[in-house]
């Protein structure tokens, strides 16, 4: 009776959480129901006689596997999330068809070949679970047991090779870096010098805050975009920084002529650039995306700033 | 009178009559192997070994004449040459003897002439390499004792033709005639080894003694099929209707080939092969008649193509066509007519060779001019040559008691006896050859000076003149010698039988008489037309006749329209075919493999959710037939 | 009542074997995979006892290090991939066709 | 003395030796003298062979595969030991002709010059074979040597040509092979040796389904209308050399199986088919000579003439005359001597002005004399101008096929008059005539090239004026086959008796 309430809540749960695995947008969450199912399964184990196994399935998945599944989610972004629109013509309506079909076959093949009562693992385990394990694994199966320490051997190898990324050319020295920068403002104009911090200091601390050039009026580099826009939305952009933010424009104006038309930057380049504001982290990104990128590029950046206000 | 037995013989000039082929070709093998080193000596090699050539066959002669004539068909054995086709030997009797010396004999002297004709040719040697290579081949056509070598010779001559029309190679009008003559020769040939197909597989030999001598025992229609073969063959090499086009274009070649391939001996390798084959012909009346047919008629297309000529040598060769129609006619008629059918080939060997080399003494001292519009009163300025023309001229137009009026006329007699038809036709061909060779003379010889400003005629040296003087004393006498006391007939009754009744020379017979009448009206026309009257530098748009005969009587129309144009059409059409059709079909299949499998690569998307998703459904599909498997 | 547990590894597996075909999140597809060894594993857990006999038990032990060992390696595979493309989908790797 | 083993040993031993060789002129030097030494052991073998004595001489027996009855089987009768001279003769002159042939290209000229020496060996093997499925591995095997040599050495065209000949050749060798497996295992005789499978077939529908396999491998190996589009693709794109041995040997190893397998293994097979066959031939004969006549392209165009005269030669074997029979052996033979001058020659003329095309030359003859008269002497072997060796072969044919089958003869007789237009057209086209400027510097045949032609000339020649040397050694073995074969020659309508003959 205790089992058959354990079973039903834990089958319905678990099948549950599996749906909410696959059809969960965010991948977080869909770890997070994984997470539901190996514990519902573990429980399973136990309520089965296996309470090795259980242990197991608690250390290993729940403890090892989906922490390593939530590192790697940590890695290539968190809030990364599916776009639920399917690509692949038919891919969807098959896929359903046939894990029905793989539901409805494996339950009727799997389900029907058992015949009587269970036996039980009494008559197995008579020096208990764990010591009657053992002693398969020590005896009978040492062999592919060795085994199978070699292949965990060879995947921690693999994954170190795998992961491990050589790096193609020398580490670029401060010497290589500022010559960078001056080619990159010889190029584009582009501020060889880091950007002015915000007016944090005197009166306010707060990001918003423009940093002051000495002749007192605001520098727009220092200006943060992103509040910017912000504040303009609410109304609240300081008259003197959208002065500045006017000038600027116009000058942009005229330095990019007529020719070019007004073109909105698509989703793909902003998020290519990493934002309009933002320096990107890596030396790679600095040399792709600033440096060697040419005019008419930088140019279409600033516009997309235009876009913004 | 039947043929004789054929006996193997050994021993003495006979025995040796192969060196009378080895010798020519001797000295044309190391004429063209030993290339520029040989230039020296070249012509005087080819000499030596063409007149060596003529001595065995004088030897060969002699020693023949030793013999009873019912003895003289001499068999030699040589070597097997296709064992289980054909053995090769030499068969040395009356008519290959009679052959033999008429090559080798008019041979040697276009030898000789060639010295001084071709004296300033840089090729010089080369063309005394092939001059001896055409008698080496000619001489194994003669002396051949199977169908398998007369075929080698025949080839061979054609070879040697072909080298020597197209001996100024650099000339496309040469090249093209070249190549024309041995094409239309093939056709000839295509019978011919049909022919010979036919004969082996009626009497599974080749040999001429078992054949000919068992050729009653098969069937008239086997006989007529072989017999008419023969005779493609005969037409092609011979020039006759309807193979005749190539003679004309063949003048492109030097001088003294004209004189020697397409006069005196190759062109009458037909007559040859048609006397040699009596017997077939003799079983099978419906090829005789074809025979005499295509004799007469080529023998009026010759002449009357030799009327609208101006080159001088094409005019010459119109007439070597036509006289060539006499031989055939004459060796169509059967034993009555072989001995005139040879005794005029060899006679017309003489006359022809020295007109044809008259000619080119002309042409040596015209600057190689050879429009006859532009000769003229020539009779002053090289008196040799002109007589010795003159003998030659009167030899074929049948002037009385001279080598023509004997051996042409007894064909006339004979034709007229066989069909009264064929021989009023062969008189009327009599009548143009008068007409034709006067024109050429006067025209040549006699008249106003109408050269070219930059020609200087001169006398041709001795050792072209010399030749010219030998060959047109045989143009005089030969013709008496021969026919007189059926002196040729009996010689050569041997070797291809003889009439029950041998004919007796009736000196004023009325066909001689209308025949001397008509050939004298001929050249009395020809003498208003072009001795008397000014000859136009520019020939007269004419007659359509006129036009119809300078073209040749459109026979070159013909063969275009018929063969050449088709022939291109066929093989553009099979070209095309080829590409498109045959190989197309492969190609196409090739594609058709290519695109289905093209499209079906589309399946492999890259994408790998498709691909688990049809391992996915197959998984599926296995466990559910399992499960249906497993009820059963 | 093991018959029950069998459906129901039978329903994990295809629920797993869905999310393997309609995700395309590369880690998403391979915690799919990780449900459907699950689902194999309770399978062979629900056999053992059926049986009586520990080997089934062993089984599922044997597939938990494997699986473990695939995690490593996959998501080794993943990061690499990302690192160079930007992106964890599965349908972004698709260079390897026609 | 294993002779034709140690004939094939030399040979493959060659091929290793020079790829050893450092140094490319070596190499060739090295190539030629394996290629003679070979020449010389088969010549020394060849005079041992006894014309009357047994059917199969020389011959080895090894088991190869004994679980299927496979056999290491050589051995030589009369057809295949002059088809054997045929190709340890080419060769020598093959290499010698070759000499600045792969320098073209990037490719190395040591593998040049190996895979000729490893051609060769496949050549002494495919025609040495007694057993079925050792003729089959040498058989499929020829064709890596001469892909190789078309598809890195070639013309412009190279790699569509040899694909081609590749694709076309195996497509025919996998319906032998089907055969050969189907054969092996409807006789029941746990054997694949040719003399054990002789006969045993017996069931005429049986006979000509694996007629059907063989002979469409052949007809296209051969090639025979209408499979003989890859020839003058192949042909045309293969160096000259690669060419000679492509058309002179590989092609009669279609030939040879035709009169070896076809005819032997299925007699009944064979008598029903002869009509098609002969058709076929026929077609091939007329059709290959007029698209000859129409082609611009030198290489192709004597390609197509090949066609042509393997028309004669598959019309020869299935006449059924002893002729026809030793005619179209001896045309194998002559046909690879004097198509193999024809590329040759043709080859130095390309080589020199550096243009397949018939179009742009002219008038050569003035320029390069020797070159011309050896191009025309090839030209005329290859009309079959009595004289020169080729004409006995096709007089043999065609008189043995005429006893047989009139119509076809005559028509196949046209094909005469259609050789003498294609050569002598294409003679006056490129020597004749005004010489024209671009080959007004052309040299005439150095020392070497006149080793290559002169060689091939004379046994022109020779065999032109002497074929019984090589059609003593035929005529036994063809006649052993017809008997095989049950059939006899017609009676004459008019016996004669006859001494001798």
């Amino acid at each position: 009776m205790g089992e058959s309430i354990t079973f039903w809540v834990l089958a319905v749960v678990s099948v549950i959480a599996a749906l909410g695995l696959v059809f969960s947008r965010r991948a977080v969450y869909s770890a997070l129901m994984l997470g539901v199912v190996m514990l519902s399964l573990a429980v399973l184990y136990a309520v089965q006689d296996a309470p090795f196994l259980a242990a197991v399935q608690i250390i290993v998945y729940t403890g090892a596997v989906m922490m390593l599944f939530l590192f790697v989610l940590m890695l290539v972004g968190v809030d990364s999330s599916d776009s639920l629109v399917e690509t692949i013509k038919g891919q969807r309506f098959w896929a359903i068809v046939g894990g029905l079909g793989f539901a409805v076959l494996l339950a009727a093949g799997i389900g029907n070949a058992v015949v009587g009562p269970a036996k039980g693992l009494a008559a197995a385990t008579q020096a208990g679970n764990v010591p009657s394990l053992a002693e398969l694994i020590f005896t009978r199966h040492v062999f592919a047991f060795e085994v199978t320490s070699a292949l965990l051997i060879t995947a921690a190898l693999g994954a170190m090779v795998l992961a491990h990324r050589e790096r193609a050319e020398a580490k670029p020295t401060q010497k290589d870096l500022s010559r960078q920068r001056f080619v990159a403002f010889g190029r584009t104009g582009k501020n060889p010098a880091p950007l002015p911090g915000p007016g944090t200091y005197a009166r306010h601390n707060a990001i918003d805050m423009p940093a002051l050039l000495p002749d007192g009026s605001v520098s727009p580099l220092s200006v943060n975009r992103y509040i910017a826009r912000y504040e303009e939305s609410q109304g609240i952009l300081p008259p003197e920084v959208a002065r500045v933010l006017e000038q600027e424009e116009a000058a942009q104006q005229r330095a990019a002529g007529h020719t070019n038309g007004h073109s909105t930057p698509t989703v793909a380049e902003e998020a290519r650039d990493g934002g309009p504001d933002t320096e990107p982290m890596d030396e790679e990104g600095v040399v792709a995306g600033r440096v060697v990128r040419p005019r008419g590029e930088s140019v279409r950046e600033s516009l997309s700033e235009e876009d913004g206000k | 009178m039947e043929p004789a037995e054929i006996i193997q013989h050994s021993g003495g000039a006979i025995g040796a009559a192969w060196l009378m082929i080895a010798l020519p070709l001797v000295g044309a093998a190391v004429l063209l192997l030993g290339g520029r080193r040989t230039d020296k000596f070249g012509h005087l090699l080819g000499v030596l070994m063409a007149v060596a050539s003529f001595v065995v066959a004088a030897l060969s002669f002699a020693q023949l004449l030793g013999f009873a004539p019912g003895e003289r068909r001499r068999g030699i054995e040589l070597y097997d040459f296709i064992p289980g086709l054909a053995k090769v030997g030499l068969l040395v009797d009356p008519l290959s003897i009679s052959f033999c010396l008429l090559i080798t004999f008019v041979g040697s002297l276009i030898h000789i002439y060639s010295i001084g004709y071709m004296a300033h040719d840089p090729n010089r040697r080369r063309f005394f390499a092939y001059l001896n290579l055409f008698v080496a081949a000619m001489l194994l056509l003669v002396l051949a004792d199977n169908y398998v070598a007369l075929f080698v010779g025949w080839e061979g001559v054609g070879l040697a033709s072909y080298l020597l029309i197209g001996f100024w190679q650099h000339k496309p009008s040469a090249a093209t005639a070249a190549k024309k003559a041995f094409i239309v020769n093939r056709v000839g040939d295509f019978g011919l080894l049909i022919g010979i197909f036919t004969i082996f597989a009626t009497f599974h030999t080749l040999a001429f003694n078992d054949v000919l001598a068992n050729a009653d025992k098969a069937s008239s229609g086997t006989l007529t099929a072989i017999g008419l073969l023969l005779l493609v063959g005969a037409c092609g090499k011979s020039a006759q209707l309807p193979l005749q086009s190539w003679l004309l274009d063949a003048m492109e070649g030097p001088t003294p080939v004209s004189a020697l391939i397409h006069a005196a001996t190759m062109v009458t390798a037909g007559v040859y092969l048609i006397v040699r084959s009596g017997p077939i012909f003799q079983g099978a009346e419906t090829a005789q008649l074809v025979v005499t047919i295509v004799g007469v008629a080529t023998l009026l297309a010759g002449a009357i193509i030799g009327t609208a000529k101006d080159d001088i040598k094409k005019a010459l060769a119109g007439s070597t066509m036509s006289q060539i129609g006499y031989m055939v006619l004459a060796a169509g008629i059967g034993p009555a007519g072989y001995a005139f059918a040879i005794a005029h080939l060899i006679t017309h060997g003489f006359f022809k060779a020295d007109m044809f080399l008259g000619a080119g003494s002309v042409m040596h001292a015209m600057n190689d001019e050879v429009d006859m519009r532009k000769y003229g009163a020539l009779r002053k300025v090289m008196p040799v040559t002109f007589v010795t023309f003159l003998i030659g001229y009167l030899a074929i137009i049948g002037f009385p008691l001279l080598s023509g009026y004997f051996t042409k006329d007894g064909i006339i007699e004979t034709a007229m006896e066989h069909n009264a038809i064929l021989g009023w036709l062969a008189v009327l061909g009599a009548g143009i050859t008068g007409f034709y060779m006067s024109r050429l003379v006067f025209m040549t010889f006699f008249g106003a000076k109408r050269w070219e400003p930059t020609a200087h005629p001169h006398e041709s040296p001795a050792v072209m003149t010399w030749p010219l003087i030998i060959l047109s004393v045989g143009a005089i006498g030969l013709g008496a010698f021969l026919v007189l006391g059926n002196r040729f007939m009996t010689f050569l009754s041997p070797a291809v039988g003889a009439p029950e009744e041998m004919p007796s020379f009736h000196p004023f017979s009325l066909t001689g008489l209308v025949t001397l009448a008509l050939v004298a009206i001929g050249a009395a026309f020809a003498w208003v037309k072009y001795g008397r009257a000014e000859v136009p530098a520019v020939a007269p748009r004419g007659s359509f006749l006129t036009v119809f005969a300078r073209r040749d009587l459109y026979g070159d129309a013909l063969n275009e329209a018929l063969f050449m144009r088709p022939g291109q059409w066929l093989t553009r059409l099979a070209v095309f075919f080829d590409n498109r059709g045959v190989d197309g079909l492969v190609n196409g299949l090739a594609a058709g493999i290519g695109g289905t499998s093209g499209r079906l690569r589309r399946v492999q998307t890259g994408f790998v959710r498709s691909y688990a998703l049809s391992i996915f459904l197959g998984a599926a599909v296995l466990a559910g037939a399992w499960l249906v498997v497993g009820n059963l | 009542m093991t018959t029950h547990y069998l459906v129901l590894s039978a329903l994990l597996f295809a629920i797993g074997g869905v999310g393997v075909l309609v995700r395309r999140n590369a880690i998403v597809v391979f915690m799919c995979v990780e449900l459907m060894l699950n689902a194999c594993n309770l399978a062979f857990v629900t056999f053992a006892r059926q049986n009586g006999n520990l080997d089934g038990q062993l089984i599922a032990f044997f597939v938990m290090i494997v699986a473990a060992a695939e995690v490593v390696i996959g998501l080794a595979i993943i990061v690499t991939i990302f690192r160079t493309r930007r992106s964890a989908s599965v349908d972004d790797v698709s260079l390897l066709k026609y | 003395m294993p002779w034709l083993s140690t004939l094939m040993g030399v040979s493959v031993l060659g091929a290793l030796g020079v790829t050893l060789v450092r140094n490319d002129k070596l190499a060739k030097q090295f190539t030629l003298v394996v290629s003679l030494i070979v020449l010389a052991l088969t010549v020394a073998m060849a005079v041992q062979f006894s014309p009357n004595g047994d059917k199969f001489q020389f011959a080895e027996t090894y088991d190869w595969i004994p679980a299927f009855g496979v056999h290491y089987g050589v051995a030589v009768d009369g057809i295949a030991l002059v088809l054997i001279l045929l190709s340890v003769i080419l060769v020598p002159i093959v290499v010698l002709a070759s000499w600045h042939d792969a320098e073209a290209g990037k490719r190395s000229v040591r593998t040049y010059f190996s895979l000729l020496l490893v051609l060769e060996a496949m050549m002494i093997g495919v025609f040495a074979a007694t057993d079925v499925f050792l003729f089959y591995v040498f058989f499929e095997a020829m064709l890596i040597p001469m892909y190789f040599m078309i598809g890195s050495y070639g013309g412009a065209q190279r790699s569509y040509a040899a694909v081609k000949f590749l694709l076309y050749s195996l497509f025919g060798g996998l319906l032998m092979l089907v055969a050969v497996i189907a054969l092996y295992s409807i006789a029941g005789k746990g054997t694949f040796m040719f003399s054990d499978l002789v006969g045993t077939i017996q069931d005429v529908t049986t006979q000509k389904w694996l007629f059907l396999g063989f002979f469409i491998a052949f007809a296209i190996k051969a090639p025979l209308w209408p499979f003989h589009t890859w020839l003058p693709d192949a042909a045309a794109q293969a160096p000259a050399g690669a060419a000679v041995l492509l058309v002179g040997v590989l092609d009669k190893v279609g030939t040879y199986g035709m009169l070896r397998f076809c005819l032997e293994l299925f007699p009944d097979a064979a008598k029903f088919f002869t009509p098609l066959v002969i058709t076929l031939s026929v077609i091939g004969i007329v059709y290959g000579a007029i698209v000859a006549i129409g082609q611009t392209d030198m290489k192709r165009l004597i390609a197509y003439t090949s066609v042509s005269h393997f028309g004669f030669i598959a019309m020869g074997v299935f006449a059924m005359t002893t002729s026809a029979g030793s005619g179209a052996t001896l045309y194998m033979v002559n046909h690879g001597f004097s198509t193999g001058a024809l590329f040759l020659i043709a080859g130095f003329l390309i080589y020199r002005r550096g243009s397949q095309f018939i179009a742009d030359y002219g008038g050569v003859q003035k320029v390069a004399p020797i070159l011309a008269g050896t191009f025309l002497v090839a030209g005329l072997s290859s009309l079959s101008l009595p004289g020169l060796s080729t004409f006995v072969s096709e007089f043999m044919v065609l008189t043995g096929t005429y006893q047989r089958y009139v119509v076809p003869a005559v028509i196949a007789t046209v094909g005469v008059i259609l050789a003498a237009i294609y050569i002598l057209w294409m003679y006056q086209r490129t020597m004749n005539g005004p010489t024209a400027e671009s080959v007004k510097s052309l040299p005439d045949l150095n020392a070497r090239e006149k080793w290559v032609v002169a060689p091939l000339v004379a046994l022109l020649l020779v065999f032109g004026f002497y074929p019984k040397p090589l059609l003593d050694v035929i005529n036994p073995a063809v006649k052993d086959t017809l008997s095989s074969v049950s059939v006899t020659d017609p009676k004459p309508a008019v016996p004669v008796a006859q001494e001798g003959q």
